[in-house]
């Protein structure tokens, strides 16, 4: 449909997506864009869209109409992993780790080599695997934990080890679909610093409902209402937004 | 060593009775009338003592087979506890060892190994299958047993270390079709059978003896075992309307195929088409119900109804033995002659040797067969006549016509293959 | 050194050596060859177990067809030996001598062009193990593309083992129908029929088992070993780092079939005859049993879990085979409920820790290893059934 | 192979043939339905779903036998009776089988299918001990066994129209035990979401008995009718049990309404195959068109698209 912007120097290009489950628009003619570097958060109230979002970019979801490019790429048309392999991370809602697994086996697992049936069968655990296993770990707190059965982690925890899993593919976007939902305060913070630290060199896109992390990290903000976007910018202007008081607020 | 020492011996004693058959007949004179020592009736370490002599029932007690191998075993049993009661073999007591080859061809050739290997028996009565007896086969040829096979089975076999006291393909199939063109003036067939050898074999047979006496086979059918729905099949019989269905289906697709049939209005009662099976004795009958399958014909050797003094006697024990509600098919019969056949053998040959015991099954005729008078022929099968049955509401056949000469057996019937 | 214990703890390799006795100096000492013939048909079943543990323990996908795997390795292996017993001579008194006897019986007057290659031991051999392969990579490719999964991965595969049995039972001409291919008698010229062939035939399954295992361990071991367990817990996550699940589901689905068509061939060339009865779905649900006693995540259990259930099987039904049905009846409940590790988890969690302190240095105990896993059988020391 | 036959003939067998074809779809549902409810509801591989139905079959059998032997005046019309008892015993070993076992195993789908598997083969042998090995042959009354002629080729027989007409009911029924009742209600939602319907007071363990009951009472009502065109032994119940699952998996698990349409396309196919092929190569064709449309399309004919 949209094909005027060919190539843009956004690192993500969302435009006129469009999604439906028999004929119920979940997303509905959605444009969104992704800076280098960027911290976005996407907020907005239950049946938003913003998972769906996160869905649909990570191929987990195919889209019905629209395109979505990152670095120019089509991604509508690729299978999960290839998305993966361009640079996309995603973490999941509910904690998604291997509990059977030592958090190193997890994430050594997630080190980007050795992808393909037989890359997996001939890989090797040499120094440069072991010591961006110990980096990764010492970034999300788990450094002292390396030979502990993920199972036996906090869900804190839990969540650093998904989000560190996504560090060592070291994509250049990542998706976090609610990083702290169910942790402490003290969690929240360390989470927050984590989120400003590994912000460098990559972009970062977010969905929330936590209001006091998002003010802490997002540098821009997008609200979701019944698909389409109902407000878009700092959290300021968006929190002085008249439409997004009325969605939250309303009714 | 020990085994070697008895494959020599084996040798020996092969080479020994071949040269002197007359010696041995002797022997068997002698044998008859005199209480034997163990070691001169049994020069090869069969499980035969001073009073007893060891054999193997090998039968399906589990799996789906049981159904069927039941009858089978209750007639053999029967025909030892008989034997025994009059004095036994050469003076000794039968004792059996029964193995289950729960319905699983391994089983079978496993269990037939053990008996043979480990218990040495002398003699073994079993399988049910084609596909058992195939597979018990290499074993009974590579230790040199001896097997007595009682079901009607397809032919294409002969085996020096099998007596088939069943009927093969030939003896049921070609006496069945004369009769049917002959006395009802059938002139057009329908086959029909399960998916497997035996009915694949038989009706390659029917077909070529229907075309030799110039009529038609107007439809060939078969459906996997086990299958229940036969409406299809039915439609095109009622298309083809042909004088004679020609069923020989088996195990659980018998009920519904009989069921079907006449609840899709054939009426087998009337002239046309008539139906006639060589797969249905009265034990299926019980399964499928005497009012579902009233007025087929069916083509094999014995009946329970068959009326003769021999037959009355044997029917009368055998519910004495096993029940009052108990019905006797054709392998019933056929499995019960196995160990009679093989105490006159052993008798005849004067020993229990397996090799003594083959070369003079030939000509053992046994006068009382419930059946009538049978007679091994030189090709192991049985010399016998067969008889057409009428079905009837209560579950039994009423034979309605026997052949006038015992039929020859034709494994490897020539110009039928 | 250091290789070996990363792809073995001492544990394993203590496994790999009791199996090792048990198989090439135990039975062979306590057992007559008819026993010991028996023996070694049970443990061609442990192949196909060691295959489930893999792809059903390790990997989560469930294939009630794995007799159909069992059953094309077994045919190939039957159609090289039935080929070289028809020989113009043994078959003379066939209207066409020269091809298996069950053909000629069939009307068939020529060798089907399919039979041709088998004449060959070479292309005997690598169709047994390509022939399961491919046909497991298709089924595979099929399903797990199309994220085609537990249940109904299970369901569909037994429908193809269904499907193969009427199939092979209908072509009796081709495939010697129900009752199999039978009365194979030589490999090249040698008779595998006599007690020496026995021993030897017995002697070279059990080597192929000790290769099997060692095989599959190295598997486990390897990066991929894990990859299967994360398969199974998390597929989504393993998609998400950049993994394509449905190529590592369909590799070890192929390995699996592979290793279930070498226990075909090898139980071929030692039972002497070949038959749909081992391709149905009830061999191939008993099959999944024997896994499932051995504990469905120690392949060393799958061994001792097809020798268990197989030699009961045997006892019970020849003492009591009136009970037998309701034995096994109740093993495959008592699996589900009461022991979900079986025998491996029996094990674990009453001999290993003796046996660890005998084989496992002083000193050494209580700091384990860094670049293996603490835990003695790997990470699945609190596994809990695939679901 | 048509050349021989008049038009009339041609129209009579064509129409009988769609009758076979109907027969056959009623008999497919009426296996099915108590499976897809199981299956497709609960998420229960029951494997035993064929012995459920043979149980109904032997309790058929029984009665038949009784009524015969002490109240032969009753004998036309004891085959209703006998359904229900069949419901009714299969519906309270179904019962207790879920309390025993099946609740223990929820959460793991595919070890419902070893344990129900465990359980057939105790039911088979069961059946075997008490029953005997042998199969046995249940009279039914003389009406059932008829056929109504309608014209000198077609004939209707009774029995396809009995299934037939049963088949509808029941399906009617399950639709309203389902769809219209509170049970169903209850039952879809613990479905959906067990948690949820624990947290708003609905007795889920209650829910899962009853529809765990009610799928195999099905199953006996199915089994008590297949008497009438089937075998009954032991292990009879073995060859219903593939048929039954693909008919459920291709009508896509979780619809009834799939359920019916898969058992209408796979009937007709197969009556239509097994009259211009011969018997085991239709079998064999319709099996393996089945398969390769799930290949294709696993999620089955009718499925609903689910926002994850």
């Amino acid at each position: 449909m949209n094909t005027l912007n060919n190539n843009t120097d956004f690192l993500l290009s969302i435009e006129n997506l469009t999604v439906s489950f028999d004929g119920f628009k979940a997303v509905n003619d959605l444009n969104l864009y992704i800076d280098e570097n960027e911290i976005h958060v996407i907020i907005g109230p239950n049946g938003a869209g913003k998972t769906t979002v996160l869905d649909l970019i990570c191929g987990r979801t195919r889209a019905t109409d629209g395109s979505i490019k990152f670095r120019n790429k089509e991604l509508t048309a690729m299978r999960e992993h290839e998305i993966v392999r361009e640079g996309v991370g995603r973490k999941f809602q509910n904690p998604s780790i291997y509990e059977d697994l030592t958090v190193f086996e997890n994430l050594e697992l997630s080190f980007p080599r050795g992808r393909t049936v037989f890359g997996a069968l001939t890989f090797q655990r040499d120094e440069e695997v072991r010591s961006r296993v110990r980096e990764i770990a010492e970034m999300v707190f788990l450094d002292t934990l390396l030979d502990m059965q993920a199972a036996l982690l906090s869900h804190g925890q839990k969540q650093w080890l998904e989000i560190g899993m996504l560090l060592i593919q070291d994509p250049e976007l990542l998706m976090l679909d609610e990083p702290v939902a169910g942790m402490s305060v003290s969690e929240r913070k360390q989470t927050a610093k984590l989120l400003n630290e590994i912000t460098k060199g990559r972009s970062v896109m977010v969905v929330e409902h936590d209001m006091k992390f998002v003010e802490d990290i997002a540098h821009r903000v997008t609200v979701l209402h019944q698909g389409k976007i109902l407000s878009e910018g700092s959290m300021a202007k968006v929190q002085a937004d008249p439409k997004v008081i009325d969605v939250y607020l309303g009714h | 060593m020990r085994r070697l020492k008895n494959l020599i011996e084996n040798r020996l004693s092969r080479r020994a009775v071949l040269a002197g058959t007359v010696s041995a007949a002797t022997l068997a004179m002698a044998g008859a009338l005199t209480p034997s020592f163990a070691q001169d009736v049994n020069t090869t370490g069969l499980a035969v003592t001073e009073d007893t002599v060891k054999v193997g029932i090998l039968h399906s007690v589990t799996g789906t087979m049981a159904i069927s191998e039941t009858g089978s075993v209750q007639a053999e049993k029967l025909a030892i506890e008989q034997i025994n009661a009059m004095g036994g073999v050469l003076g000794r007591k039968i004792e059996y060892i029964q193995e289950d080859g729960a319905s699983d061809w391994p089983t079978f050739a496993e269990k037939a190994k053990k008996l043979l290997v480990n218990d040495k028996v002398a003699a073994v009565f079993g399988c049910w299958t084609s596909a058992s007896r195939k597979a018990v086969l290499p074993v009974f040829e590579q230790y040199n047993g001896m097997l007595y096979y009682p079901t009607f089975y397809e032919g294409l076999e002969q085996s020096p270390n099998v007596i088939y006291t069943g009927q093969e393909a030939t003896q049921q199939i070609i006496a069945g079709i004369d009769w049917v063109a002959r006395e009802k003036g059938a002139k057009s067939f329908y086959l029909l059978g399960s998916d497997y050898i035996w009915p694949r074999t038989s009706n390659k047979i029917a077909r070529k003896h229907i075309e030799k006496l110039g009529h038609k086979v107007v439809g060939e059918e078969y459906y996997p075992l086990g299958h229940t729905q036969f409406n299809s099949v039915i439609n095109k019989i009622k298309l083809k309307k042909p004088d004679v269905i020609y069923a020989i289906v088996v195990g659980g697709s018998n009920v519904a195929f009989y069921k079907q049939l006449k609840a899709a209005g054939i009426d087998m009662t009337k002239e046309k088409p008539l139906l006639l099976t060589i797969s249905v004795t009265e034990d299926e009958i019980r399964g499928i119900g005497g009012e579902n399958i009233e007025g087929a014909y069916a083509a094999m050797k014995y009946f329970q109804s068959l009326d003769n003094d021999n037959n009355q006697a044997f029917v009368k024990a055998f519910k004495e033995r096993w029940g009052d509600d108990i019905v006797i098919g054709d392998v019933t019969q056929a499995a019960y002659l196995g160990p009679w056949l093989w105490k006159a053998a052993v008798e005849k040959a004067g020993s229990f040797d397996i090799d003594k015991v083959r070369l003079a099954s030939p000509g053992i005729e046994l006068t009382t067969a419930p059946e009538g008078y049978v007679r091994i022929h030189e090709n192991h099968h049985l010399w016998s006549k067969t008889r057409i049955g009428l079905a009837k509401t209560d579950g039994q056949y009423e034979m309605i016509y026997e052949t006038a000469d015992l039929m020859e057996p034709d494994p490897f019937p020539e110009g039928y293959q | 050194m250091t290789n070996l214990k990363s792809f073995m703890s001492r544990q394993e390799m203590l496994g790999l050596l009791v199996v090792a006795a048990v198989l090439f100096v135990v039975m062979p000492l306590a057992m007559d060859i008819f026993r010991l013939n028996l023996f070694g048909k049970y443990l061609t079943y442990a192949f196909v177990a060691i295959g489930l543990v893999l792809c059903w323990g390790k990997g989560g996908i469930l294939s009630l067809g794995q007799g159909v795997f069992f059953g094309l390795g077994g045919y190939c292996m039957a159609m090289y030996l039935k080929l070289e017993a028809s020989t113009p001579e043994a078959t003379a008194i066939q209207s066409t001598p020269g091809i298996p006897d069950f053909m000629d019986w069939n009307q068939i007057t020529a060798l089907p062009w399919f039979w041709q290659p088998f004449n060959s031991l070479t292309f005997t051999i690598v169709a047994i193990i390509a022939v399961p392969a491919l046909f497991a990579f298709i089924i595979g490719t099929a399903m797990f593309k199309r994220r085609v999964g537990g249940v109904y991965f299970a369901i569909i595969t037994q429908a193809i083992a269904a499907i193969l049995t009427i199939l092979i039972i209908g072509q009796q001409g081709y495939t010697g129908g129900v009752n199999g291919i039978t009365d194979l008698r030589t490999l090249k010229g040698w008779d595998i029929r006599t007690d020496e062939a026995k021993y030897i035939l017995y002697y070279v399954n059990g080597g192929l088992l000790i290769a099997v295992l060692l095989l599959s361990q190295i598997v486990l071991k390897s990066k991929l070993g894990r990859l299967l367990v994360a398969v199974r817990d998390q597929e989504d996550r393993v998609r998400f780092s950049g993994y394509d699940v449905s190529n590592i589901k369909i590799f070890v689905f192929c390995f699996a079939a592979v290793l279930s068509a070498i226990g075909g061939a090898m139980f071929t060339l030692q039972v002497g005859f070949m038959s749909p009865s081992f391709v149905g779905i009830v061999p191939s649900i008993e099959m999944v049993i024997f896994c499932a006693v051995g504990g469905r995540l120690s392949i060393f259990g799958a061994v001792y879990g097809t020798l268990l259930v197989n030699w009961a099987k045997t006892t019970f039904s020849e003492t009591f085979p009136e009970l037998w049905l309701f034995g096994l009846g109740a093993l495959f409940i008592a699996v589900v409920l009461v022991f979900p590790n079986g025998l491996s988890g029996l094990y674990r969690s009453y001999l290993a820790p003796i046996v660890d302190r005998f084989i496992v240095p002083k000193g050494r105990k209580a700091e384990p290893d860094k670049s293996t896993p603490a835990a003695p059988f790997g990470a699945d020391t609190t596994a809990k059934p695939a679901e | 192979m048509f050349a021989d036959y008049t038009w009339t003939e041609l129209g009579s067998i064509f129409a009988m043939q769609g009758f076979a074809g109907l027969i056959l779809f009623s008999v497919f549902v009426l296996m099915a339905l108590g499976l897809a409810i199981i299956f497709g509801q609960m998420g229960v591989i029951n494997m035993a779903h064929g012995e459920f139905m043979i149980l109904g079959a032997y309790v058929t059998y029984l009665c038949s036998n009784f009524v015969e032997a002490y109240a032969p005046s009753f004998f036309g019309v004891y085959f209703f009776f006998a359904m229900i008892l069949a419901f009714v015993a299969a519906g309270s070993l179904g019962a207790l089988v879920e309390w025993s076992l099946i609740r223990h195993l929820y959460k793991r789908p595919l070890d419902t299918l070893l344990a129900t598997w465990g359980l057939s083969l105790i039911l088979q042998q069961a059946y075997r001990s008490i029953f005997g090995a042998r199969e046995v042959g249940v009279t039914l009354p003389n009406w059932l066994l008829g056929s109504v002629p309608l014209t000198d080729i077609i004939e209707i027989p009774i029995n396809g129209i009995f299934v037939m007409v049963l088949t509808f009911f029941i399906a009617i029924g399950v639709y309203f035990i389902l769809f219209r009742s509170r049970m169903g209600m209850q039952t879809r939602a613990v479905v959906q979401n067990r948690v949820m319907a624990g947290a708003v007071g609905i007795n889920t363990e209650k829910v899962d008995r009853h529809t765990f009951a009610l799928g195999c009472g099905i199953a006996g009502i199915a089994g008590s009718a297949f008497t009438m065109i089937g075998s009954t032994g032991p292990t009879a119940g073995q060859l219903y049990i593939v048929d039954t699952f693909l008919i459920v998996v291709f009508g896509g698990a979780a619809s009834l309404l799939g359920t019916i349409a898969s058992s209408f396309a796979i009937s007709q196919a197969q009556s239509t195959m097994e009259f211009f092929l011969s018997g085991s190569m239709a079998k064999v064709l319709t099996l393996l068109t089945v398969v390769g449309i799930l290949m294709l399309r696993p999620q089955g004919l009718f499925s609903l698209k689910i926002r994850r």
